[in-house]
């Protein structure tokens, strides 16, 4: 297993896609352990990967035995690697705690669903373990049809909101096979590696100019990265809570992923960084990201909808770390890639577990949560910490390394832009935790006798995840030193 | 300087945290087997702490490093007598706080009680941290810890007002907390280190305008748990709190965690050559002369009893920064004996006000006359305690302007003694009129002229918080060599230089 | 809005016709893209694949896993029509 | 500038295409003519990516002579390139797979609101919102 573990990654899920609809018109609750099998297995592998790449360096899978420029190849290094992991342990822990709240909202769309969820993971996988252009555009198709289609099912107003997904996904998609069609105009290749070593002397042509323009356009609409956000706060509210505590943490993830790869692999830094300035120009947009993200989550009265605008904030920190362009701000990029990834998780978990509790989701509505539901809750509690950037949360580890890239780089507003954010972060998230955990005065005002509120805390399979979550969000805090020093340190491109 | 590798620390963190996990999962089913977690893990908190002392009074430091963190920095824990000492002196006041607060809660019926022992478990592994701090990173993940664990403290009482305090608590304490991040990521990448050291670690690593403007940010960031005016605005607010957290915030925890951190900035990155040197000690000496001045003004004017103890905290905490700023061993020394001393008097303060509150219900300074006819313990207790404040022997608070009032000499700023002379003035006419009032007033309608105390469980901390101010105004060593531990941190650093 | 909208896509228009440049002209034999992978496919295609059309042994051979990903999009939009469409049809019977 | 035209109007062909199909998707209200956009910008990539394997004078990629007549030099030259073909064939699949998914998106959004233009459904969705809230 261990030599073939890099494509076992993605092509588990995509088989058990196929098994999951077959075993699924058999009997429906099947579906449900073949998913969980599916994506342990795909994690279990990723580990394996992981292993391999961190003891013996990049790993070359040749699928079908051809030699890279002619065939496809996997190509996994540290930063593959790294968020391959991520996706699929996340993947794990939306698949357990998905049962309950598709029994809920989906009842008569089970077998379809897990076979869509299985098929969205493996889209995302492939993207991240491809070493070929053109090969990252399939599966990154798979996994927008996936996401258009799990979106679509969601509650009222979802359809649409899918369908502006949809035009947004199809024109990044059609930008990004542009950008892959005029770099293979003029190199006559699609594969990464081969790319990387022809493109220096083309650096002056204007169709690589051109091709890199598409790259950055399709890429940040796959990402959210604001302005280009506008599809995200409304597919994201209205998925089924499944979906959106799936696409939430991976989606942006994955597209950051694929921009950090564009612009350090497959163009050298020479390029992005002193050729053109489009770090810098990624640099502004990114605090705009942050700054717009927060304010707009201010608005928010919808909880859900209040996540969607941090989530599009929190894609501007990458995409600052990625803008600074020196060694302390991709690091922090990179970190931040695994950190949010959890914080979104544990968040848009929770909103899932209120939301099948209760039904409700709007700020107001929460009063008296935290004796409803008090371990959900404190999970919300550490991932707000997290958010806002209060140590030890990982959260704080990753703004830390951002901050060091800005002061490194000498860009000042940076550094108030994202000191601000935590501020605004501090009164979207208080706000919420004052509202659920203090309660109107009148009603403790004779002092002391305790409200009969029955504790209904979310069922298991949806609790557990939300603690493996807030768990992931503490220890990766205290890990981050031990992460960096044996992973992200080699995923940052070495000439930095 | 030798250093020894041992796990204390860290298990002095832990106790507390385990005990926070222990209350939380007890719940208020076993009221009695929560309330035993919090005294079972503020008497072994004290024991740890105390088991180090031997070790730092023979010269040594304990070091105990859990993970990396970044490259040369660490989370680790590094007690030396500095941070000893308050070390000793929050879980030695913990133990009388939580003895206090089960009477003070019980009494008052007070609800979401197992939050309110989390909290306040939380809060002092969070200072043990902060005390146990061996760099700017590792006190800085603690600071924002207790940060964080206060605020439900402050708002306990859950109304308009209270959440009000937290909000404003929050806003405070956050915002300079960011400034203080902002502050520590410049100095590593400028030095590449946090370690404290004795005497500073920043002598000539960057540009002077830079120095000062990261002095500044520092001062200013710490400045707000340390209360210094202007950045005092939230801790009177602060006052709609239960008393025991009053104590808590004014006398053990939070506010002495930002006195603690000014003084880590003073004395250990900035150093006294580096200040010198900028010129940067006098300013801040001003700086919290002032505040000494204006907050005494301020007490003088308040009826709210709470609100004057706060602004008298103010007083004396910018009393400890000044000493700390004229940087002179004797100066010094009294700086972060006050920090003792002050802590022991003005925790006996306020539990005097809770105690108070919980048996009359009265807040406010007019109404106490002839309380101490009921009261006597109590009311004797704060005697002790307003006189040792403003400075009168036997009472510890005047060893430490003693000493402080050689520093100012030492640093030859005779300004600095008639500002500790005004201040001790100003303590006399804000507390004196409270004592005579309670002994030698007829008393008011609503107070019984009978003996009639308050709970046990109140009157025993408070009694033996004044005691121990007591002897240590008498014994300056008497209570775990602690002035011969303030005495060797100051030697330390100025020796550093 | 319109307006807008159509300054976006005479703008994208626009850069597209300024990187086609540098491109080869139209049907130029000697194209990187014609020089540099390619030629292997039509030169050893008999050899390596015993499949006389080029674009078969691309599309099923060395381009395999790719044709693997282009079924497997199409199964999603198979099943992702199911699953948009199944369940309100029978929620119409119930309206019904 | 004649030249550069003539040189390469498969480009301008195609981008002239890509600009109906891009501002289709952007600028009209009503969602099915969305989707021709899509279309039509797809297919003006596909006309993109066939037109560079070009090569004149060059056949269809398909070797002569391929079964048993033994070794002879094959001319790469003489064939078209067959690498954007292959890349088409799947590209076309994608365009299918898109086009079916929007159309079952527009079926549900045409059940919800009875309608398939844009202002409408967003002036519908906010009535709604008014009526829940």
């Amino acid at each position: 297993m261990v030599p073939q573990s890099p494509v076992l990654v993605v092509v588990i899920p995509l088989i058990f896609a196929f098994l999951a609809l077959l075993f699924g018109w058999w009997r429906k609750g099947l579906c449900y352990p073949i998913t969980l099998v599916a994506v342990s297995i795909s994690f279990l592998a990723s580990l394996c990967t992981l292993h391999t790449v961190i003891t013996t360096g990049t790993i070359h899978y040749h699928l079908g035995n051809w030699a890279p420029p002619w065939g496809i190849e996997y190509v996994v290094d540290h930063l593959n690697a790294f968020v391959l992991a991520i996706v699929s342990f996340i993947s794990v822990v939306v698949a357990i705690s998905s049962k309950r709240s598709v029994e809920q909202e989906l009842p008569d769309k089970i077998v379809y669903f897990y076979c869509m969820f299985l098929l969205q993971v493996t889209g995302l996988l492939g993207i991240v373990a491809t070493g070929d252009m053109f090969n990252l555009y399939v599966f990154l198709e798979i996994a927008s049809l996936a996401g258009y289609a799990l979106i679509a099912i969601g509650e009222e107003g979802a359809p649409f909101a899918s369908f502006n997904y949809l035009i947004f996904g199809t024109i990044g998609a059609c930008f990004y096979l542009l950008g892959v069609g005029y770099l293979y105009v003029i190199t006559g290749s699609l594969n990464m590696a081969d790319l990387s070593q022809a493109l220096p002397n083309l650096y002056h042509s204007k169709v690589v100019l051109v091709a890199f323009a598409f790259f950055l356009v399709g890429v940040s609409l796959k990402m959210a990265l604001f302005p280009l956000h506008v599809w995200l706060p409304d597919a994201y509210t209205y998925a089924p809570s499944a979906v959106s505590s799936l696409l939430a943490p991976l989606m942006t993830k994955v597209g950051a992923y694929v921009m950090i790869r564009l612009m350090f692999t497959v163009f050298k830094p020479y390029f992005s960084i002193e050729l053109i300035p489009v770090t810098a120009i990624l640099g502004w947009i990114a605090a705009g990201a942050i700054l717009f993200g927060a304010l707009m989550a201010l608005a928010q009265i919808d909880l859900k909808r209040m996540l969607t605008y941090i989530l599009v904030s929190e894609v501007g920190y990458i995409a600052l770390g990625v803008g600074l362009a020196n060694r302390a701000g991709l690091t922090g990029a990179i970190l931040h890639i695994l950190n949010d990834a959890f914080m979104m998780l544990a968040l848009f978990l929770v909103v899932g577990a209120i939301m099948y509790r209760s039904g409700k989701r709007e700020i107001p509505q929460l009063r008296y949560l935290h004796r409803k539901m008090p371990f959900t809750m404190a999970t919300f509690v550490i991932a707000a910490l997290s958010v806002i950037g209060i140590p030890p949360t990982c959260g704080f580890f990753s703004k830390w390394y951002l901050i060091l890239g800005a002061i490194d780089a000498s860009r000042w507003v940076f550094v108030a832009v994202l000191l601000v954010s935590s501020l605004l972060n501090v009164i979207l998230f208080f706000r919420v935790i004052e509202n659920a955990y203090l309660e109107p005065d009148e009603e403790h005002a004779g002092g002391g006798s305790e409200l009969a509120i029955a504790t209904e805390e979310a069922p298991l399979t949806m609790l557990m995840p939300i603690l493996i979550a807030g768990a992931g969000i503490m220890l990766f805090g205290v890990l981050s030193g031990k992460i960096i020093s044996t992973i992200i340190q080699f995923a940052v491109p070495q000439c930095f | 300087m030798e250093i020894v590798v041992s796990i204390r620390p860290l298990l002095a963190v832990l106790v507390t945290l385990i005990g926070a996990l222990l209350i939380v999962f007890t719940g208020e089913r076993h009221r009695n087997v929560r309330e035993f977690w919090t005294i079972l893990a503020s008497v072994l908190k004290f024991a740890i702490v105390i088991s180090m002392v031997p070790f730092v009074l023979r010269g040594r430091i304990l070091e105990y490093t859990i993970i990396s963190l970044t490259p040369g920095v660490s989370l680790q824990f590094r007690v030396d007598n500095f941070g000893l000492f308050f070390g000793v002196l929050a879980s030695a006041l913990w133990i009388a706080t939580s003895v206090y607060s089960i009477g003070y809660v019980r009494g008052l019926n007070e609800h979401a009680q197992t939050r309110y022992f989390f909290n306040f478990a939380l809060c002092l592994s969070a200072t043990m941290g902060i005390a146990f701090a061996g760099n700017l990173l590792t006190l800085f993940i603690f600071y924002e810890m207790l940060t964080v664990a206060t605020y439900p403290l402050v708002a306990h009482k859950e109304t308009e007002d209270a959440i009000m305090g937290g909000r404003k608590y929050l806003a405070y304490t956050l915002i300079a907390g960011v400034v203080i991040l902002f502050s520590i990521i410049f100095i590593y990448t400028l030095t590449g280190t946090l370690d404290f050291k004795p005497g500073g670690f920043l002598l000539g690593r960057a540009p002077s305008a830079t120095l000062i403007l990261l002095f500044s940010m520092l001062i200013l960031g710490f400045g707000v748990k340390a209360a210094l005016m202007p950045m005092h605005e939230w801790l009177p607010t602060a006052m709609v709190a239960p008393t025991p957290v009053s104590a808590l915030l004014h006398a053990v925890a939070v506010v002495k965690a930002g006195v603690f951190g000014c003084l880590r900035i003073i004395l250990y990155v900035f150093g006294p050559a580096l200040l010198h040197e900028l010129n940067l000690w006098l300013i801040l000496a001003y700086f919290a002369a002032f505040t000494v001045i204006v907050s005494g003004m301020y007490a003088l004017a308040q009826d709210n009893l709470k609100r004057r103890l706060a602004f008298s905290t103010i007083n004396n905490l910018a009393i400890i920064v000044m000493g700390a700023a004229l940087l002179t061993p004797s100066a010094i020394t009294g700086s972060i004996f006050h920090m003792g001393s002050h802590g022991f008097m003005k925790i006996t303060l306020f539990f005097v006000a809770g105690a108070i509150y919980v048996k009359t219900h009265k807040e406010n300074v007019s109404e106490l006359d002839g309380l101490g006819r009921q009261m006597p313990l109590t009311m004797g207790a704060f005697a002790i305690g307003a006189m040792g404040v403003a400075g009168t022997p036997p009472i510890c608070g005047f060893i430490s302007k003693w000493y402080l009032a050689m520093g100012s000499l030492e640093a030859k700023e005779v300004v600095f003694l008639f500002v500790l002379l005004t201040s001790a003035l100003m303590d006399v006419a804000y507390f004196f009129p409270i004592i005579f009032n309670s002994f030698f007033k007829s008393p008011a309608e609503a107070i019984n002229p009978h003996f009639d105390e308050a709970p046990l469980k109140m009157v025993v901390p408070l009694m033996i918080t004044a005691i121990i101010s007591l002897i240590l105004g008498i014994f300056p060593n008497g209570f775990f060599n602690f002035f011969n531990i303030a005495s060797m941190a100051a030697a330390r650093i100025l020796g550093g230089m | 809005m319109r307006v807008l909208a159509l300054l976006t896509v005479i703008l994208t228009g626009i850069i597209l016709l300024y990187g086609t440049q540098d491109m080869p002209n139209w049907g130029d034999p000697n194209s990187p893209a014609s020089m540099h992978v390619s030629p292997r496919y039509l030169e050893r295609t008999l050899e390596e694949t015993a499949t006389p059309n080029a674009v078969t042994s691309v599309l099923a051979d060395y381009r395999g896993y790719d044709t693997l990903g282009e079924t497997t999009v199409i199964f999603t939009a198979g099943v992702s029509c199911i699953l948009i469409l199944r369940a309100r049809r029978r929620q119409k019977k119930e309206n019904a | 500038m004649l030249d550069f035209i003539i040189s390469k109007y498969n480009y301008w062909i195609y981008i002239i295409l890509m600009m109906i199909g891009f501002y289709a998707m952007i600028g009209k209200k009503n969602l099915v003519k969305k989707i021709i956009g899509i279309n039509i910008f797809q297919t003006a990539i596909i006309l993109f990516f066939i037109s560079t394997a070009a090569k004149r004078g060059g056949t269809l990629p398909i070797i002569e002579h391929g079964h048993g007549h033994g070794a002879h030099a094959i001319e790469a030259a003489s064939y078209v390139n067959p690498l954007p073909h292959v890349l088409m064939l799947t590209a076309i699949v994608v365009m299918v797979s898109t086009l079916g998914v929007a159309l079952a998106i527009v079926i549900a959004i045409y059940r919800r609101y009875n309608t398939l233009e844009e202002d409408e459904i967003l002036e519908k969705r906010k009535w709604s919102r008014n009526l829940l809230f």
